[in-house]
């Protein structure tokens, strides 16, 4: 898993490989995430997962395995990166993030960790 | 009530200059309107002006792009015009480059509405047909008498700020900005009709195009091997030791070109890797094993191959922006041409 | 399958000692919403509210809007599994007070929902400036926690709504409209002669406050399955979510999905709509490309020839959408798909996350990056604390007389992507 | 790059490892390296056999440089 979201790393330190840093913008996660496709990896969860947008949310969290689980088309997982790369240079040209509140900050932690808990309740976790 | 100021641009050939033997022309101001700009200021009337003409040499514009434009902005900002006109291009390639460039560059800097006109197939569309307007023209200067009343009409409605309406009802290539507007049907009426009329295979046309999907034809192959002369890309991250031109090891935003001149093999002594996105180990050892250097040479001996160009071009793939890989591709390609290479082996880890 | 919706059409809603329905107007008992509301422990205010059309309103932040409709005859009751038992709907007969709803707002659960103006440059883009609202303002204990008040402020509006609804149970209806869908073989043979078409429903199902329930089942939980499409209209599908204000499909929009109402509107003349494929939007890619395989599946399973298809949301839900299209088209049956944009402040960028070459023949529900200005309105409903942190607002955005400018997305359902409103978008 | 090269009209092989890649970024001729920490060769054999095995993959580079090819093609 990468993540910029501590407690996607608090639930799941030792569980998952997990590439966490802190300082890590929504952007880096994205970036981390192209790197491990460009090394091998296959996307296991969607880059853009919340349909929250970029430019509303700081936090990230995808999560990738050496193996990939369906027989998806060649280029599916590196379009896709690339796609989620230039959606968000689109909503961040259009408005950068807010300057959130600790609350707000909060908020975005949880959904995020929720759309991560919703991933790792999925039986196909099991399987490897 | 003091006129509407336009300043004009125009190249050597609607100047009166000349044609090629007049491309290298520098840029010129002339006051008042002169060549197409006549029959513009008759179509726009007695409250605007053509309050000066510019004029540049085609050649001198694509050659000195910066510079020209610097000395065009130079010339036209004193007249503090209210409209900005530049062509109209019709399908002069390097004049419809020069026009958008022009057009782009005064928009930006001198804040005032810019228009040119270009025939839709001329190559400056397609590079600034999303930033400006450009108005549909024929595709040779017969087209003029035509195009007149369009600049006409939306230069009086941008000088206004009047609302600019759809393309095809203004006369404006299509800048391909979405706007919202109110239909008569409600969507999921309208899309049921595409429907029935996809399911009948009758003409349904799409009210969202999905983008081009950028695919290059693939080339004619090389039928005479023997006589090819051939060089090498890398996106390995294979350097010079010492990484001379500092080219990252992941989210490359430049890359090198490197003599392999009189080499017979790649020496590790000589090249050394800076790729972030694999163990570096095997190819610090023999660089041979990204850029097959060795087994070429012996194959350019050989015969098996007309020659090895004597340089590689490498960047490093890891974390590389697809656009920043194009546009590598982009400027180095122009060296390959010219330095008459027939095939490129690419490789990558 | 066959429904009978009676339409009773409401022009006016005001308070009354009781709730009931006279002449077109709906009367609502204030206290006893409130102490309904009340009853979970997990909310400590409730607070009812109305807006009618053309009043200088602004109702903020949304979270669901509901029509009150109540199960006269035929088995099950509406919203099965979530209020009502489970139980098979989408038979017998289901009065609805059109041109009413419930809408539920106050302290926001997540920061994407959104604004309502009852009049004004803005109210032409949602629906619900043109309906006699209910409002309910709702206030979660101290320290709640999210997903708890996600549900409680989802469960707050459908009882409201069913509670309102009691009114239409005993009432002549002004128009009774009869939708029926036969069982697959006798339905193909009733016009064999017609294009068999079917309806691709994606359901939102990411996780927290992008759920959506049918029957009660969780989306993200179930695999691709076919439903008649009476059930929608009973209430089958039950919206938990709050993406982007502006593609957000409420449960108002599910009981009268456009898509399901049209097909009927063509039904024996130019098609045969043979039924409904529901799948959902989840964000494990596996589930994608299993549940895009299955809708391909069982769209040639069941013989169409063409088919719908729309999402709700926005990044992720593009893929499924676009995996939809290809394996279906791949599949031989031809496709078209509604959805809305979002090309950028400028207009320019490509609308959605992904694309297909298949996908060529869309239906825009217009884009969502448009910027709209906001007057300040005499009365607001809920609060405006949040504006600027909701999804179209931004730092800055809120005026001190109350007005502001903010994204088309921050309005509920401006642009939804099923093709409920006549907003669309072209090229200049 | 390897599309811009193409567009110039000049044929272009792309030797690498991660074939979905390469078919991502729009190569016509493909051919398949060995490995990501050594594409052209392999190091954990003998420095001759190495050297045969990257001249087998150079020559089918060149192979897939003479082959006309209509679409995306892997030269296996």
């Amino acid at each position: 898993m990468v993540t910029n979201n501590v407690r996607c790393l608090e639930k799941w330190e030792g569980k998952l490989q997990i590439d966490y840093n802190e300082e890590w913008a929504y952007l880096d996660v994205l970036l981390a995430a192209r790197d491990y496709i460009h090394r091998g990896y296959f996307l296991l969860t969607h880059p853009l997962a919340g349909s929250v947008k970029p430019n509303q949310t700081p936090f990230k969290s995808i999560i990738l395995s050496e193996e990939s689980l369906e027989g998806a088309e060649d280029f599916r997982d590196l379009t896709l990166i690339e796609e989620s790369i230039e959606a968000y240079h689109k909503f961040m040209g259009n408005r950068p993030l807010p300057e959130w509140s600790e609350k707000s900050v909060e908020d975005f932690r949880t959904i995020d960790l929720s759309l991560m808990e919703g991933v790792m309740a999925n039986p196909i976790m099991n399987r490897r | 009530m003091a006129k509407y100021k336009i300043v004009h641009y125009i190249n050597n050939f609607f100047s009166g200059a000349g044609g090629e033997e007049a491309a290298g022309m520098r840029p010129e101001v002339h006051e008042g309107a002169m060549g197409p700009g006549l029959a513009l200021l008759e179509a726009f009337g007695e409250d605007y002006e053509i309050a000066a003409t510019v004029v540049c040499g085609d050649n001198y514009f694509g050659e000195n792009l910066e510079d020209a434009t610097a000395e065009l902005l130079s010339m036209i900002e004193p007249f503090k015009p209210d409209l900005f006109i530049a062509g109209p291009a019709f399908n002069a390639g390097r004049y419809g480059v020069a026009c958008g460039t022009i057009c782009k560059a005064v928009e930006k800097e001198l804040g005032i509405p810019v228009l040119t006109g270009m025939y839709e197939e001329n190559p400056g569309v397609d590079m600034f047909r999303k930033d400006l307007i450009v108005i549909k023209t024929k595709n040779s200067a017969a087209g003029m008498r035509k195009a007149v009343p369009v600049f006409k009409n939306l230069g009086e409605k941008l000088v206004k700020g009047e609302e600019i309406l759809g393309p095809d009802i203004e006369g404006y290539l299509e800048r391909g900005i979405r706007v919202n507007y109110f239909a008569e049907k409600r969507g999921s009426e309208r899309a049921i009709e595409l429907l029935v009329k996809k399911c009948r295979g009758e003409e349904c046309p799409t009210e969202y195009p999905m983008p081009k999907f950028d695919r290059v034809e693939p080339t004619a192959p090389v039928t005479d091997m023997a006589h090819t002369k051939i060089a090498i890309v890398t996106s390995g991250g294979i350097v010079p030791q010492g990484n001379p031109d500092h080219i990252e090891s992941s989210s490359a935003t430049k890359y090198g070109i490197y003599s392999i001149a009189g080499m017979e093999r790649m020496d590790k002594k000589d090249f050394m890797t800076v790729h972030g996105g694999y163990d570096r180990a095997f190819v610090t050892e023999d660089p041979n094993l990204v850029i097959p250097l060795d087994v070429l040479r012996e194959m350019e001996k050989e015969g098996v191959i007309g020659e090895l160009a004597d340089y590689f071009i490498t960047t490093t793939g890891t974390g590389t922006a697809t656009g920043n890989a194009k546009a590598f591709g982009e400027d180095f390609v122009g060296k390959l041409k010219e330095d008459g290479i027939g095939a490129v082996i690419l490789t990558s880890t | 399958m066959k429904l009978e919706l009676g339409k009773i059409y409401i022009r006016d809603v005001q308070f009354a000692e009781k709730t009931y329905v006279k002449d077109g107007t709906l009367y609502v008992c204030k206290e006893e919403i409130e102490k309904l509301v009340l009853e979970d422990e997990r909310l400590t205010g409730a607070r009812v509210e109305l807006a009618r059309p053309g009043e200088s309103v602004r109702i903020s932040p949304v979270k669901d809007v509901i029509e009150p409709r109540v199960k006269v005859e035929g088995n099950g009751a509406v919203f099965p599994g979530v209020i009502g038992k489970v139980g098979q709907v989408g038979e017998g007969r289901t009065h609805a007070l059109v041109g009413a709803t419930v809408i539920t707002c106050g302290k926001i659960v997540g920061f994407q929902e959104g604004v309502i103006d009852m009049s004004g440059p803005t109210a032409k883009y949602t629906p619900f400036s043109q309906t006699n609202n209910v409002c309910v303002v709702i206030e979660p204990a101290d320290g709640l926690e999210t997903h708890d008040y996600e549900a409680a402020g989802r469960m707050a509006g459908l009882k409201t709504a069913v509670y309102v609804a009691e009114a239409a149970k005993n009432l002549v209806p002004d128009e009774i409209v009869t939708y029926e869908t036969k069982p697959l073989l006798e339905q193909i043979a009733q016009y064999p002669d017609l294009p068999k078409i079917g309806y691709v429903h994606m359901l939102q199902s990411q996780g927290l406050l992008h759920d959506t329930y049918y029957y009660g089942v969780d989306a993200k939980k179930f695999i691709p399955t076919i439903m008649y499409p009476t059930e929608i209209m009973d209430g089958a599908i039950v919206s938990g979510n709050c993406v982007a204000p502006c593609d957000k499909v409420t449960t108002y929009h599910h009981l009268n999905n456009p898509v399901i109402e049209d097909l009927y509107q063509h039904h024996g003349k130019d098609l045969n709509f043979v039924g409904v494929i529901l799948t959902n939007e989840n964000v494990f890619l596996a589930d994608k490309e299993r549940h895009s395989d299955m809708v391909a599946k069982l769209a040639k399973y069941l013989g169409l020839d063409g088919l719908l298809i729309t999402e709700e949301g926005y990044g992720n839900p593009d893929t499924d959408l676009m995996m939809n299209c290809k394996k279906v088209t791949q599949a031989g049956v031809k496709v078209v798909i509604i959805t809305d944009e979002f090309p950028g402040r400028d207009g320019k960028s490509y609308s959605l996350a992904d694309a297909v070459p298949e996908a060529d023949t869309m239906v825009s529900c217009g884009q969502g990056n448009l910027i709209v200005h906001f007057p300040p309105m005499d009365k607001l409903i809920g609060t405006m604390d949040y504006v600027e942190s909701q999804i179209g607002g931004y730092a800055g955005c809120m005026n001190e007389d109350g007005s502001f400018d903010a994204e088309l997305q921050i309005i509920i359902a401006s642009t939804i992507a099923n093709g409920f409103n006549k907003l669309a978008a072209r090229t200049y | 790059m390897v599309k811009e090269i193409e567009r110039v009209g000049i044929p272009v092989v792309h030797i690498c490892t991660v074939v979905p890649i390469s078919k991502t970024i729009g190569a016509n001729r493909i051919v398949p390296a060995i490995g990501i920490p050594y594409p052209l060769g392999d190091p954990t054999k003998s420095a001759e056999q190495s050297k045969k095995i990257r001249r087998e993959l150079v020559e089918r580079g060149l192979k897939a440089l003479e082959t006309p090819v209509s679409e995306q093609t892997v030269f296996e």
